[in-house]
């Protein structure tokens, strides 16, 4: 399939590959607050998304409600997106996938609308290992809703309301390795040289690829005692690993040192260069990950980087062995038996 | 005790454990009858239950082809001593029980106004086979045996059936006809035979076909062009899945690479099938799910979103008893309000109600159709008693010059020449119905964003209370279009102009037809019938109405929900429609419409408004 | 430009950007006004969104206590570039728009039939304070100081209510009144003050309140000896459980223990809230849940659970505008038959429609009363309009001597003394209502199992019939007994006997009892009125429509849900029910319901029923 | 608070502490499959409750949908009971345990009501730690409903449909450990020896105890390529340790080995026995329980006993601060602030 280029052009700002500029994946201004961690996601899903020459209309953007799922509106203009009930995104992402393969996903939720009202529908797109990308824009906050703690608030984190918060969080992603995720990721959305490759490895990879980003909401989680809040991250986040990605066919410039990095290259042929800044870490190993994520918590830490992967993950319609031409794009003569085959229907029921 | 020979018109109803394997030796008898040319209706009674609690199995044999239930019983072939006391008492004056006789019957059960048939099953079995499952097995098919000799039927309809059946396991075919045989010969040597209910050849059923309407609701999702199904498992709608997978295995497997052209998912829960089904219409594939009421229930906030957002959907909800858990293998019509108004805010969803297997497919493959053209929801809804039981229907039709209605969706090449903005909620054509694009079709033309708040015709968020009411008038208008698509309903009328009209819908029909057809013989009263079925209601159901004083609108629910409905949607005025409820769970009976309507005919005294209330 | 002068008789309006702080400011005003005897209603219309965005502050100032919305603003006070224009359009012919002229005026936005008014409050700020925040907060204090000049209002109030507004904080007293004086002398120093309109003190609101009805809710449901509260957030009614949480704080803290004697969830959805609302409540707890439209949705299968299986349980349902998210920030009436009807089957629920902070106060701890009298969910159908917005009230009222109805609980003692089988749904009394007991009760007495499955009298799991009618009919009964104990409808009679009335609930009842004034005023015409505040509905609503030709039903929904609910539970001819339906999210006013009903009674050429079609 | 004894007796029949015979521990009788896993469960609950002495009324059995939800029915009949809808029973749970914090309560559920669509209400009741026993009676298919595969159907099972399971299976018990459950066990409805005393010191726990019950559905899933079938499980079944448990203010005669044995003290007084069979695995360690998992699961085994639990556990009550009087017993007096109070409301109104 051809894509022709958009007509409007900014002649003075580079091109990618398919001759896209960034102006291409902008979406609309945001209404969201001045500062909000939410604002830097939408930015590098934008620069990944140009960085791998995506057209945007291969692209289907889909969240569910909260302040992170209104950000697919700010990313992508020229791409379809969904913005469809609280906590649903994982089902309606599904359905979606299950109609046309050839798209690519993009999920945008928040930590109400994964861990809590959507912690289910979660559960079950992790298991299915849907092909899309996952992005939880987690701020231990119920923004919107101005505030309420949520699933994913540490123990004794002080929101606006001033109350610390008293029961045990979710640790989405310790979840997602339990339940077998084949790509799990954390980030912050202060950490843009992280996130952007990070994002870019994500969309590369075959099957359901998680990503929590810690996403300060300066309004109402970003005051001292919380542990979601710019200052507290900044000297609590610690990364197990950089990472470079080249797109596909691209001559690799990355420096590459024996030892401490590992290159992987994705189903698409795009290169991934990892730089371990964790020697004791084995990215390919649930457990290791697991591990790994307890250590630091102990050492009062938050990890970031990707922590694993499953370079032989096989996706849903792999899974499946469903037609490798998309379901929508079958045919009536394809999908219809005919009056024919009905008639012997009638026979054997008569 | 002397009687008149009855001849292929009567019921009969065996009564056994579930779980001992009962159904297939009863499945096998009626269609026997019924290829012997004799219309039949079996119905299924059967307990939430999995094994060892009473299930029963009710056939009504009626040669001028009446199909819905009639009501009462005149021989019941009782296997369950559990529920034996009150099978014996169920058996009408005149009638037989046909019970195992190798334990002697308790002499207190004894009624002196119907026969007893002994035959020792058991005993027999105890000598024939060793294994103790088989003992089970062909106990049930012993007495079909016997019932042959007894109704006077011959063995060789049976072993065709079963060849048929089998044919690669000529093994299994002895052993059932020696069962078979052993229970004739020892109904002949040990009953006098024939009895004087009996089973004669006729050429009464046509081209006809038995079938279970959720397996014609599966098949017509196949030829609707459905490639995603996302479901989670419900009785009594589980079949309908099975049914479609059955179909898809057979006819959507591609030859070349063997791949699957078609995706079923098993949801983790109805709220994720709805959502599948959304995302995957939403996306451009036809999509649907199949359910029954608590899944209903579960839908309403997905419901409200494709309606608001305008995406089809298409639902099967085989209705069973509620409210809540209810009866969950029983059958009722009570998700009519449910279905319609489904969802918090103004909303109102497409329904169709199918009464035969027939129905069930076209409808389904219909449902696909409206849903893509309507960009809305559409709801199926069948019930229990359509949907598990094997109804008498017309033969399965299709068109294959017809192709399918994907409504208007806006291709790469009309992006391409259009100069005007896209705007994905704009009422271009008057009809109320925008233009739709899919994911993926252009790079830089036709992109919107869908949500379940408010926008603009061009998709963009908005508060304004007038776009607000613009918006939420235009759905008004797609919805008055609609009532020109759906199903029309189906009217009969009396040679002699009548004033009084019969409602009914779905599962209501045969029995109804029954009715009308017995008030005319027997009371000389004959009345006009229309059968609804669909929501919205066109134009003719609006005139049927009009054109009679009063109308009885016949329902399987407490609520007369579908009452309601007509009143809301007309104006009407409530006094002109008399309701007449059945909702025990059991299929509703000629029987009872027949007196009600009867009775309150002949003694219309009070004012229909006041008396509707007791109905 | 000529005008007369208009004392305490407008509607000024605040645009501001949310996020900046304007709310507390405006509020001041507000507060003041009324301060000085004179009647108010303010109306917060804000987007759904956090900061930066258009948001609106409508004040209506009547002397004559007129508290609905009127319809019309006669001054803005225009803070917000973005809705600059639609903002000085909007000013009604002779009206004012104040703004801050720092920067000058677009020329092209001016109109020469209203009076512009500049104040340099930015330029202000600038020299008056360093930090931007500052800067930002107090340029909304002084334009209300400005205000106080221009309507001649003397500062003295401001001071009072500063105080005690901040008891300890005299910092922030004096900050805030140096801004207040700053802006006054600006608008006394550049200004003709005052101007046409004035606020002038009356004796006017006697000992009435301002409360948000949310507020009152919460309040409610600590006087009703609610303790435990299950909620997952959503607006408009997050502040209900908010206020039940902060006055839980002030009387339900154990004295001795420090303990709480109440417990608040966080629920992780709104089906999770519902259950344990559900739980609590079998438990024997007094406990509530509060939502909006798509939460009810998601709780369809649990009202069906508690409506079969006898369950109390209560919601408070703040409405917005639907359907799907709608308009989460603007207010409707429209969840009306998603709560009457919720769940698939033959369900009904009681509903109660408050109209007035002591309603929702009164109504919500009436509702744990009927939830556990019949054993059955109750829902206190409030409105984003009345929830969350300050309303003019009359005080709160609370007997002493009364006590909570408790319903049919079984003791211990009672238990011991029984010599009968006890039956969980067994009818004693003839009023369908059967008598519960509380686990943990009794060793060896009255424990059962609850389920959404049919059963018998005795709780016991049944797929009989005639069990499962004379349950769903003991049902009904019971329904008809809470006819009677629900609150009764609000009647009020012309002098002269008179055939049309006029019905309406919830937050639309100030509009109708202003424009039914007016009618009669202005036009002459003078009509009868019922506020409905209860379903199902009491025999006074029915004698109500029985005793009028024809009858008006004023809502806030597209589909008249209210309309319908009448004519099915009554069967009246729909003839006789025409719809006044205003649904843009905005409070419905008294013109819009003055005009409808003139221009219907002016001109009633066809017939009602066709033309209520267009209602 | 006294109990009078039930009036029918059965004076051949042993009687426990208070004076109650297992035929006050009864419930109906069960109309499941023959051989259905379940009832065993069903024996194995009557047995701990007489053991421990517990009046059967002082305990609330809740359940949700399905043949292994219709259970509770087939146990004591003196109880109260709640077949509440499907995969909803922690909410309900919760809110009975809000209102009364001193009845036991037992949730029975099924692999289907907890894996797939309660699934969001099973993690969240974990994470609260309500103060309740959970029994997830898992047989890897959905029984009532004719024999689907369940999320906890192994990879490459084979139900009576005889297609194997794709989709990889949740774990309940890794997945509750990773969300922080305070008292974990996995067992088999085989191994009567074994699940008695676990159900019975998951009753002494305080807190949110989890039981994963392997329960073969004898009619749908146990087939010979199923890997919930008795025979499977008796063959591939590893008991990580063995429980005695001894009720309060009882001497204590269990046989005790030091180093291998392990002696626990209750909240309650009573005292519960470890006999390790697995030296590598320290029952208090979270991180050790799902290392041992991991190890059994790489060797093919399915590990039983208590992987875990916390001496320390806060239930909700505790974290919550809540009147030590159940909520339900407060009185009107308690409750209600009255007229005076209200007055002052009303001016702070004014
Ligand atoms: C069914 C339903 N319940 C509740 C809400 C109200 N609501 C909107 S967003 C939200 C939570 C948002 O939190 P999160 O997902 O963390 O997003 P954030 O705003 O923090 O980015 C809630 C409870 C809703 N829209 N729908
Ligand atoms: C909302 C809803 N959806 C579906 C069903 C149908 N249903 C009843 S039990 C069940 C699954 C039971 O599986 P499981 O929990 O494993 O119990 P088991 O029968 O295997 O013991 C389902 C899907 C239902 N009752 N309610
Ligand atoms: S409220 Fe918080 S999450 Fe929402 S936009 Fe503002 S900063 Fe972001
Ligand atoms: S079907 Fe399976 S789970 Fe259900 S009762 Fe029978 S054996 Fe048990
Ligand atoms: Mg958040
Ligand atoms: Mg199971």
């Amino acid at each position: 399939m051809s894509y022709n280029i958009p007509t409007f052009r900014h002649p003075n700002l580079p091109k990618n590959d398919i001759g896209y500029t960034s102006k291409d994946y902008e979406g609309a201004v945001s209404t969201l607050c001045a500062g909000c961690g939410h604002d830097s996601i939408s930015a590098a899903i934008r620069e990944a998304c140009f960085e791998m020459s995506i057209p945007p209309h291969r692209v289907a953007k889909l969240s569910g409600i909260g302040c992170s799922s209104k950000t697919p509106t700010y990313f992508l203009g020229q791409s379809h997106g969904f913005n469809s009930v609280h906590g649903r995104m994982p089902s309606v992402a599904t359905g979606a996938n299950m109609a046309n393969r050839d798209l690519i996903y993009i999920g945008v939720s928040g930590d109400g609308d994964t861990a809590s009202i959507g912690m289910g529908q979660f559960v079950h797109a992790v298991r299915r290992n849907v092909n899309m990308v996952y992005i939880c824009e987690n701020n231990g906050v119920y923004g919107l809703t101005k505030g309420q703690d949520s699933a994913t608030t540490d123990i004794g984190s002080k929101s606006k309301k001033g109350e610390p918060n008293a029961l045990e969080p979710i640790d989405l992603c310790a979840i997602a390795l339990q339940l077998g995720a084949t790509f799990v990721a954390n980030s912050f959305s202060g950490d843009k040289q992280q996130l952007v490759p990070i994002i870019e490895a994500a969309i590369a990879h075959r099957g359901f690829a998680f990503i929590n980003v810690i996403s300060p909401c300066v309004t109402f989680n970003n005051a001292s005692g919380s542990t979601k809040a710019y200052d507290y991250m900044r000297e609590h986040m610690a990364s197990t690993n950089t990472v470079d990605y080249v797109p596909p066919a691209t001559e690799i410039t990355a420096s590459f040192e024996e030892g401490t990095d590992e290159r992987v290259t994705m189903h698409d042929g795009s290169v991934i260069t990892l730089h371990k800044l964790d020697s004791r870490h084995d990215i390919h190993s649930r457990r290791s990950a697991l591990t790994l994520m307890q250590d630091y918590k102990a050492e009062g830490k938050v990890v970031t980087g990707i922590l694993f992967f499953d370079k032989n993950s096989k996706e849903i319609h792999e899974t499946m062995n469903t037609s490798s031409v998309p379901l929508k794009d079958l045919s009536e003569k394809e999908l219809c038996p005919g009056s024919a085959a009905l008639e012997k229907i009638n026979q054997s029921l008569h | 005790m002397k009687r008149d020979i009855v001849v292929n018109k009567f019921v009969i109803k065996f009564a056994n454990v579930n779980g001992t394997g009962s159904a297939s030796a009863n499945k096998l008898f009626s269609r026997a009858v019924f290829h012997m040319g004799v219309p039949i209706s079996p119905k299924n009674i059967f307990p939430s239950n999995i094994q060892g609690l009473p299930t029963w199995y009710e056939v009504r044999i009626n040669e001028d082809g009446f199909l819905g239930r009639r009501g009462g019983v005149e021989i019941i072939v009782g296997m369950n001593p559990q529920s034996m006391e009150r099978d014996i008492n169920e058996v009408e004056k005149g009638g037989y029980f046909i019970y195992d006789s190798t334990k002697p019957l308790d002499p207190s059960l004894l009624r002196d106004d119907i026969d007893f048939i002994g035959i020792p099953l058991t005993e027999k079995c105890r000598e024939m086979y060793e294994d103790s499952r088989q003992r089970q097995l062909f106990r049930n098919v012993m007495y079909v045996g016997a019932l042959a000799a007894l109704f006077d039927m011959d063995l060789g309809g049976f072993e065709q059936l079963l060849n048929e059946q089998f044919k690669d396991k000529p093994r299994i075919v002895t052993s059932n006809l020696q069962a078979l045989e052993a229970g004739y010969k020892m109904a002949q040597e040990q009953c006098t035979c024939p009895i004087a209910y009996r089973i004669e050849r006729r050429n009464n059923v046509g081209n006809k076909i038995l079938m279970e309407g959720n397996n014609a609701c599966g098949l017509g999702a196949v030829y609707g062009g459905a490639t995603v199904s996302a479901w989670y498992p419900i009785t009594p709608s589980t079949s309908v899945i099975d049914s479609f997978s059955k179909f898809c295995r057979k006819f959507r497997m591609d030859p070349e690479s063997g791949k699957k052209n078609y995706a079923i998912v098993q949801a983790e829960d109805e709220l994720a099938a709805i959502g599948m089904v959304i995302g995957a219409s939403w996306n451009g594939a036809r999509a649907f799910t199949a359910t029954s009421g608590p899944g209903l229930s579960l839908m309403n906030e997905f419901f409200g979103l494709a309606y608001f957002a305008e995406i089809p959907a298409v639902l099967i909800n085989v209705q069973r008893a509620g409210p809540s858990t209810g009866m969950p293998t029983r059958t009722q019509q009570s998700d009519i309000l449910a279905a319609a108004y489904a969802s918090h805010g103004d909303t109102r969803h497409i329904c169709l109600y199918p009464s035969t297997p027939k129905e069930c497919f076209t409808y389904t493959a219909m449902a696909f159709d409206l849903a893509e053209r309507f960009q809305t929801p559409v709801i199926v809804l069948s019930d229990l008693d359509l949907g598990m039981n094997d109804n008498m229907s017309d033969p399965l039709e299709w068109d294959d010059t017809r192709s399918y209605d994907r409504g208007k969706i806006m291709t790469k090449e009309v992006l391409d020449g259009m100069d005007v903005r896209y705007g994905r909620y704009l009422d271009v054509d008057g009809d109320g119905i925008p233009y739709r694009t899919l994911p993926g079709t252009h790079p830089t033309k036709g992109a919107y964003f869908t949500r379940g708040t408010s926008k603009d015709e061009y998709a963009v968020y908005t508060e304004n209370g007038e776009k607000y009411i613009e918006n939420m008038e235009r759905l008004l208008r797609k919805w008055e279009t609609a009532r020109e698509y759906v199903p029309k309903p189906i009217i009969r009328q009396t040679e002699k102009p009548c004033t009084v009209g019969v409602i009914y819908y779905g599962t209501s029909e045969a029995a109804t037809m029954e009715a009308l057809h017995y008030l005319n013989n027997l009371h000389g009263i004959s009345l006009d019938s229309m059968g609804v079925k669909a929501f919205p209601f066109s134009k003719e159901v609006d005139q049927f109405i009009e054109n009679h004083e009063y109308v009885f609108v016949v329902e399987q629910n407490r609520d007369a929900q579908m009452r309601s409905l007509l009143i809301n949607e007309f104006d009407y005025d409530p006094e002109r429609l008399v309701s007449v409820l059945h909702y025990d769970g059991s299929p509703i009976t000629a029987r009872f419409i027949r007196h009600e309507i009867r009775d309150w005919i002949l003694q219309t005294t009070t004012s229909p408004r006041r008396r509707s209330r007791f109905y």
